[in-house]
């Protein structure tokens, strides 16, 4: 009997701070058996840069600058299935913070007038991606089809919703697995 | 003794390599690399290119609600912001002397961390380079790689990781962003059965991490003329130690090193930090530039982590790895070891003391003590000072008179080594690079120097393996003359 | 003597004269999703989250009376789907960041969301401005994740007989305010009944956030419908 | 701060007096003490607060509901364009940044030199001899470039209103088609004395035999109304005329007040002697705030013939009177129980129902509240008789309807009908050529396509409060939409969740359709956000919000088809403005700087 082809996913983060990959680490053990029915496209795990064909995309952080909207685009051009894991993915999470206030009356506070700061002004070279005027989920950037929320989700959280989808499942998150927090 | 290659001449002249992303955590960075038609480095830069303004939006927020919203920074260190957040502000609720049971549960907590963290960053991310070789085939070079070919040492990688993520669920409430700490001490302390739990495994992890340091010791002495030129520069020191000399990676004051090893400063209080340091920004990285105020921008950058901590304190106060730390001093010698690939080998020898450490309060009762806060006198400034894994982490915040933050200012492990994560990038291009066709491995080079500061940009990364890659190879105008991608079987494509 | 029952999704219900068809469903130790109903006061009837099927008639089950032999449908699926609906609807219209918030995990905005499976908020977000009132030396007063349920300004007006708290504006822009230009200024203390009846984190007592551990806060052992009452 | 007090205790004093420091009153006090400083001012609020014996939260709550009541300053001229989509078609919007660009202001914004405000208004009842504006909400119609030229210089020399050129504030009734209630050369007095001579059983059973339904379109039978409110046990019972004719496009109630208030006033006289009421109030809309004087000396004139206040007509026990009050713009008081919360001088938040108003309206009390329309009608079957009435129009609708008829035709204003009307006969009458659609009973009603004119205005076919707007070909059936959505979003009273938050996300929606960054997904979310605000939201301003949208969907699809342009869903803001900022802040335009709406 021929071995079934792995599932090809890819992970990246955008706006946040890896937690959510920290998570999926946290599948300890599982890992390794989880590496026998799964490939890694691009990821923190890999080194493939941009991402090709893949089944499943997951996406960690919400949207705050231009260069995440490229990535953003590039796994829902590439990716069947994408999914939104963790809070700032979902709601733009803790950096979203920041939306009710300006870019510029950030950017001031925070490279010309912070304590302890000598001569400050603002980076402005052209290798620096540019700050979008508000973080965004990324729901409201491009079409995302599951949600794993969480800041992070549990490691059995996610386990739960990849083995679903593996299975051909619909994910579902029953009580102690779905969580804000 | 900062490095040449910052800023170029005519970089109109020049072509521009572009290593991107290397990774992001405390957002993202990438390598830029301007040389001419002879491939001489005329400029390398590390960019930090995220940026998220904590310190503003953190401001108008009531106190209490700090320690847990400000390790959102980083999901691979969250406890170093949580406990750093805690002490500063244990200052405004008046906590002078927090109960034993307190201190223990943080403490504990922390070397979990240290723990998990010295762990992943070894084990998952940088073995790969250490044991296949820094130009070895790609597809090989990540943990699915370690994990055919050594089996165990990525088992006992997971389980490191695994163990020091369990303490923390314990201490914390939570793997990753708990909530136990809070101004004035914590909200719970271990139970019966979670002490247990922990305890049961708590010898082999000594011993598991015993062996770690002994493998990357044997890697170091094996090619010790790589180890010990790969990017090396020489550069001040700074870290945390206790009062009586001896390591403490939860708190202290600031001792701090020049280049020969003599000390410049030490006992240095930490709401006092503001009369050492002070920050640069640069136009082309998001992240600042601290240096110490009496020597300049110029002089007075410095290094920070495992490098710099075992080799600014007297001792270490857990056994085995005080025998490893007088080892590897011996091993350097009078002056300091400044190799950025032995930061590998102090990694290891703290995450023996974490290890250590965590045996050590798991058979002290005060863990499971029920005295958990202490309220005194209000204040309106705290300043808490921590060694996170990756390196001395500030936190400083005021609090108004309605409880609201004023004025927060952070500087993290990752900020204070910008400088000196530069010169190594720019050191290793001289020593690679310089004058050769640009390859996939040479540009490897690069980033084996990054990942060996375990920056809070490889933290994230590095989760996992290496960072991808970019190289795009343009003339003076900006026209792209070649491609050159690592593509997932490691083969490079030219087009 | 026996009372008149109703069947609410097939399991039969007793009510007694003037209960609403949420009375008698709680009484009975059956749940039915909620936000601005408390049991201890009048209904408001605004969230809409206990919309039921009366007899096939959509009805907020807050305010609507049972009639003998009513059929009452309330935990289907279409009805839960536009439950959860409202729910991200309340959640894209204030700042709810739950994984700084000290209410996490006893929040009945939060539980209810948990209960109907709600995975994103699905809509765009509103991100309005909404800044804090900390003038008070005892209590915070948080707006970004007020949902209008209006309790607080029942208690205060109903039981305290303050009037510290009232509903402004209109439409997308209604907000709550307090009888002064600050709390502070008003007669506003902890132990009003409106300090301890807000079903989110806008009231909040300073300074003892974060005072229970992950794992002991009121919703992690056992979801809201679990709780039955739900309150 | 003192003095502050003092100032506004100046003026306040004699409002409170008037108004005998009643509760119920607050929100004629308040629109009085607005009339009298430009804005209620933070110390009014306290004073009030102190006088009236009311938490200045209740107060503030109150004033912020409506939108003619500013808590800030808002300038001496606050110019409201009237926007409803019949102001959009005659070209309102030019006229608007016309006047702002000449008099150097922001639509929306005060001036700086806090000379004056502009901004837009919900529809203000003058859709036949539009585009209107309000200025100090005193009406302004027929609107050109010229006379807004004429305005701006005005302004700018800040001439008081009063000195303005009258014709400026002339009202034409455009009357066009009258029947039995338009064409009744009613005599004061006439009705009253046929209900004494039937007695007022039998006259309310004439008003049940004449099948007379409400004519505010909910069509509920006006002689049921009355027996349940008479046979409802309470203190006191109260009559209300509902004269919020908020509904966009409507205007018969604005005629009827001008030309037939003692009408309308004899039949709440009637419904009083029936029910057993000594009060009556007509809730009269802020728009048509130039009508109060003319009502108040009708009434004064009733009072003198003995029609009106004690022992009516020789009878002792015959003790009746009516006040005029005043709303403050917000279309949501049209609902009857609002209408009643606002009256008491509260929030106009729809109460939960049941129980309805005949039992517990005004103060809790048994009150009828009636259309305007329906309340003259009534006078016609009590000189008449029910059976004289019910043989007028069809089985099911009795009597007559009055259209207010706007849009594309020649001839806009009133036409009245014997119910049973095709739509095409309106659209012959009116002079409407090219015909594409009519939106029947405005926002919250029904859009006709071409192929069905044919239908009938009927209770049981389409039933109306009466608007009648006319869309000739021209029109993008879109942009109607849009316009309706709009108009709710900005009247929800925001109580209910699905209204509250629904009418904003389904106004966003239709503008990311109208930026052009519409796609299919889009057009599926709002199909799920109109069966949300129909089955979940409180009253009928959140049910019928969707209407506009789901009937121009199922007969204009291509409208909105031509909007989806995305095969892919695409974000509702634009990508490369939300880089602006941070533009500005580095200088940068390079390449890097800029972002595509798609790659």
């Amino acid at each position: 009997m021929p071995v079934p082809a792995k599932l090809r996913v890819a992970t990246t983060s955008l706006a946040g701070c890896f937690g959510c990959h920290m998570s999926i680490l946290d599948i300890d053990e599982r890992l390794l058996a989880l590496l026998e029915l799964i490939e890694f496209d691009r990821s923190p795990l890999t080194d493939i840069k941009h991402c090709g064909p893949c089944d499943i995309g997951i996406i960690e952080g919400g949207v705050c600058n231009a260069e995440n909207v490229h990535v953003l685009r590039e796994f829902r051009a590439n990716c069947k299935t994408l999914i939104a894991i963790g809070a700032c993915a979902i709601n733009g999470g803790l950096p979203a913070q920041r939306n009710h206030l300006s870019v510029s009356t950030i950017l001031n506070e925070v490279y010309q007038t912070q304590h302890g700061l000598v001569g400050g002004f603002i980076p402005n070279d052209p290798e620096l991606p540019l700050l979008l005027d508000k973080v965004h989920p990324i729901h409201e950037v491009v079409k995302i089809d599951y949600f794993i929320p969480g800041c992070p989700p549990s490691a059995d959280a996610i386990w739960k919703v990849l083995t679903d989808l593996l299975a051909g499942k619909t994910p579902e998150l029953g009580h102690g697995l779905i969580s804000y927090d | 003794m900062s490095n040449s290659l910052e800023t170029a001449q005519h970089p109109e002249t020049l072509r521009r390599i572009a290593i991107d992303p290397i990774s992001r955590v405390e957002g993202h960075g990438k390598v830029t690399i301007l040389l001419d038609e002879n491939n001489h480095i005329h400029q390398v830069r590390l960019h930090i290119a995220e940026f998220r303004g904590f310190e503003k939006f953190i401001q108008g927020r009531p106190y209490w609600e700090v320690p847990v919203m400000v390790q959102r920074l980083c999901g691979i260190c969250p406890v170093s912001h949580h406990l750093a957040a805690s002490k500063a502000l244990d200052a405004i609720v008046g906590a002078k002397q927090l109960t034993p049971t307190a201190d223990k549960i943080r403490r504990l907590m922390h070397h979990g961390q240290m723990l998990q963290s010295h762990a992943l960053h070894f084990f998952h991310l940088c073995s790969p380079d250490l044991l296949f070789g820094f130009d070895s085939e790609v597809s090989q070079r990540n943990i699915v790689g370690i994990a055919a070919k050594y089996p165990e040492t990525a088992r006992r990688g997971i389980l490191l990781r695994k163990y020091g993520q369990e303490v923390i669920r314990h201490t914390a409430g939570k793997r990753i962003h708990g909530t136990s700490s809070v101004p004035g001490g914590v909200n719970k302390s271990l139970s019966l059965a979670e002490r247990d739990e922990l305890l049961k495994d708590s010898e082999e992890m000594v011993a598991w991490s015993r062996d770690a340091v002994q493998l990357v010791k044997e890697l170091h002495f094996k090619n010790s003329e790589l180890y010990n030129s790969f990017g090396a520069f020489s550069a001040n020191i700074m870290s945390l130690t206790a009062a009586d000399g001896s390591m403490d990676l939860y708190d202290g004051q600031l001792r701090g090193r020049d280049a020969a090893g003599h000390i410049m400063f030490d006992g240095v209080k930490d709401q006092d930090y503001t009369t050492l340091i002070a920050e640069q920004v640069k136009n082309w990285s998001y992240m600042k530039f601290p240096y110490l105020k009496t020597l300049g921008p110029e002089q007075g950058w410095y290094r920070v982590g495992p490098l710099s901590r075992v080799q600014n304190c007297d001792f270490i106060a857990t056994p085995l790895a005080e025998i490893e730390r007088r080892e590897f001093i011996a091993y350097s010698g009078k002056s300091l070891l400044h190799a950025p690939l032995a930061y590998h080998w102090t990694r290891m020898i703290e995450m023996l003391h974490a290890a250590e450490t965590i045996r050590d309060l798991l058979h002290d009762n005060d863990i499971m003590g029920s005295d958990l806060t202490v309220r005194g006198e209000r204040g309106f400034e705290g300043v808490g000072i921590i060694e996170a894994p990756r390196g001395t982490l500030i936190h400083h915040y005021r609090v108004d008179e309605n409880d609201l933050i004023s004025m927060c200012n952070l500087i993290v492990s990752t900020t204070h080594n910008n400088q000196a994560m530069n010169e190594a990038v720019r050191r290793v291009a001289q020593q690679y690079l310089h004058g050769h066709e640009i390859t996939e491995g040479l540009l490897n080079h690069i980033e084996v120097a990054i990942r060996a500061f375990d920056p809070c940009l490889s933290c994230a990364t590095h989760a996992l393996g290496k960072m991808p890659l970019e190289v795009e190879v343009l003339d003076a105008s900006g026209e792209q003359m070649s491609y050159l991608a690592r593509a997932g079987d490691g083969a490079s494509i030219n087009c | 003597m026996n009372n008149p029952t109703f069947t609410l999704d097939g399991k039969t219900i007793p009510f007694t004269e003037g209960q609403t068809i949420i009375q008698a469903a709680i009484a009975a130790s059956v749940y039915i999703p909620h936000l601005c109903f408390n049991p201890e006061f009048k209904a408001h009837g605004s969230c809409k989250l206990c919309t039921v099927k009366a007899n096939g008639r959509k009805t907020a089950s807050c305010t609507a009376q049972p009639q003998p032999d009513m059929i009452v449908e309330s935990n289907i699926q279409e009805l839960n789907d536009e439950r959860r609906a409202l729910l991200q609807m309340l959640f894209v219209e204030g700042n709810h960041f739950c994984p700084s918030c000290e209410m996490s995990g006893q929040c009945q905005l939060q539980a209810t969301a948990y209960e109907l499976n709600m995975m994103s908020p699905h809509f765009d977000h509103f991100f309005p401005d909404r800044p804090l009132d900390a003038s008070h030396p005892e209590y915070l007063l948080d707006f970004n994740r007020c949902i209008l349920c209006s309790l607080c300004v029942q208690a205060s007006r109903d039981v305290d007989g303050k009037n510290v708290f009232a509903l402004a504006g209109r439409g997308i822009n209604s907000h709550l305010i307090v009888n002064a230009s600050q709390l502070a200024e008003t007669g506003f203390s902890g132990d009003d009944k409106a300090a301890h009846v807000c079903p989110v984190g806008v009231i909040l007592k300073k300074r003892v956030g974060f005072v229970v551990p992950v794992g002991q806060r009121k919703y992690d052992l056992l979801p809201i419908s679990a709780l039955a009452k739900g309150d | 701060m003192v003095s502050q007090v003092s100032t506004h205790a100046g003026y306040l004093d004699d409002i409170l007096a008037r108004h005998h420091h009643r509760t119920n009153q607050l929100l004629q006090v308040l629109i009085e003490a607005q009339a009298h400083y430009g804005y209620i001012h933070t110390s009014a609020i306290d004073y009030l607060s102190l006088q009236l014996q009311l938490p200045r939260a209740q107060i503030e709550g109150v004033a912020s509901f409506y939108s003619f009541l500013y808590l800030q300053p808002h300038g001496d001229y606050r110019v409201l364009f009237s926007d409803n989509i019949t102001d959009r078609m005659l070209g309102n919007m030019d006229l608007m940044l016309s006047l702002c660009k000449q008099l150097w202001v922001e639509p929306g914004k005060i001036s700086e030199d806090g000379l004056l405000f502009v901004s837009t208004t919900s529809c203000t009842g003058m859709c036949d001899q539009g585009p209107a504006l309000l200025i100090n909400n005193i009406a302004i119609n027929q609107l050109t470039g010229e006379r807004i030229n004429e305005i701006c210089v005005l302004i700018r020399e800040r001439v008081p209103l009063l000195e303005w050129p009258a014709e400026y504030f002339e009202i034409a009734d455009n009357i066009r088609r009258s029947d039995i209630l338009l064409g009744s050369n009613f005599q004061s007095g006439r009705s009253l004395t046929a209900l004494l001579q039937r007695g007022t059983a039998e006259t309310l059973q004439q008003i049940k035999v004449s099948r007379l339904r409400g004519r505010g379109g909910a069509g509920f039978s006006t002689g049921m109304k009355w027996e349940l409110c008479q046979a409802a046990t309470g203190r006191e019972h109260f009559v209300v005329c509902n004269a919020d004719e908020g509904e966009p496009g409507t205007f018969k109630d604005r005629v009827l007040l001008n030309r037939y208030a003692d009408m309308v006033f004899e039949g709440m006289t009637l419904c009083a002697r029936i029910i057993g009421a000594k009060r009556g109030f007509l809730y009269l809309r802020g728009e048509y705030r130039y009508l109060l004087e003319p009502l108040l000396s009708v009434l004064q004139g009733r009072r003198e013939k003995n029609l009106l206040g004690t022992s009516i007509l020789g009878n002792n026990d015959f003790n009746f009177d009516i006040e005029i009050h005043l709303g403050a713009g917000a279309y949501v008081c049209g609902e009857e129980s609002a209408l009643i919360e606002s009256l008491e001088g509260h929030r106009g938040t729809p109460r939960n129902r049941p129980p309805f108003p005949v039992t517990h309206g005004y103060l809790n009390q048994p009150t009828v509240v009636n259309n305007v329309e329906t309340f003259a009608a009534t006078c016609l079957i009590a000189q008449n008789g029910g059976a004289w009435y019910a043989g007028i129009g069809t089985d099911t609708s009795s009597g007559s309807k009055i259209l207010s008829v706007s849009g594309d035709c020649e001839r806009p204003g009133l036409y009245e009908y014997p119910f049973g009307v095709t739509v095409a006969q309106v659209l012959s009458d009116c002079g409407a050529k090219d015909t594409q659609a009519v939106q029947i009973s405005g926002p919250s009603g029904v859009c006709i396509a071409a192929g069905e004119f044919q239908r009938r205005i009927a209770f049981d076919d389409i039933p109306t409060a009466g608007a009648f707007m006319v869309f000739d070909q021209s029109r993008d059936m879109f942009e109607v939409a849009r316009n309706f959505v709009h108009f709710f979003a900005h009247e929800s009273c925001g109580f209910c969740t699905p209204c509250r938050v629904g009418t904003s996300l389904l106004s966003n929606m239709m503008d990311k359709l109208s930026q052009g960054h519409g796609s299919a997904c889009d057009l599926v979310e709002i199909e799920k956000l109109n069966l949300l605000l129909q089955s979940t939201s409180h009253c009928g301003l959140g049910h019928s919000a969707c209407n506009p949208v789901l009937d121009t969907i199922a007969k204009f699809k291509p409208a909105y088809d031509i909007r989806l342009t995305h095969k892919e869903f695409t974000p509702a803001f634009d990508l490369d403005s939300a880089l602006s900022q941070a533009r500005q802040m580095t200088g940068r335009d390079d390449a890097g700087a800029h972002l595509r709406e798609c790659e």
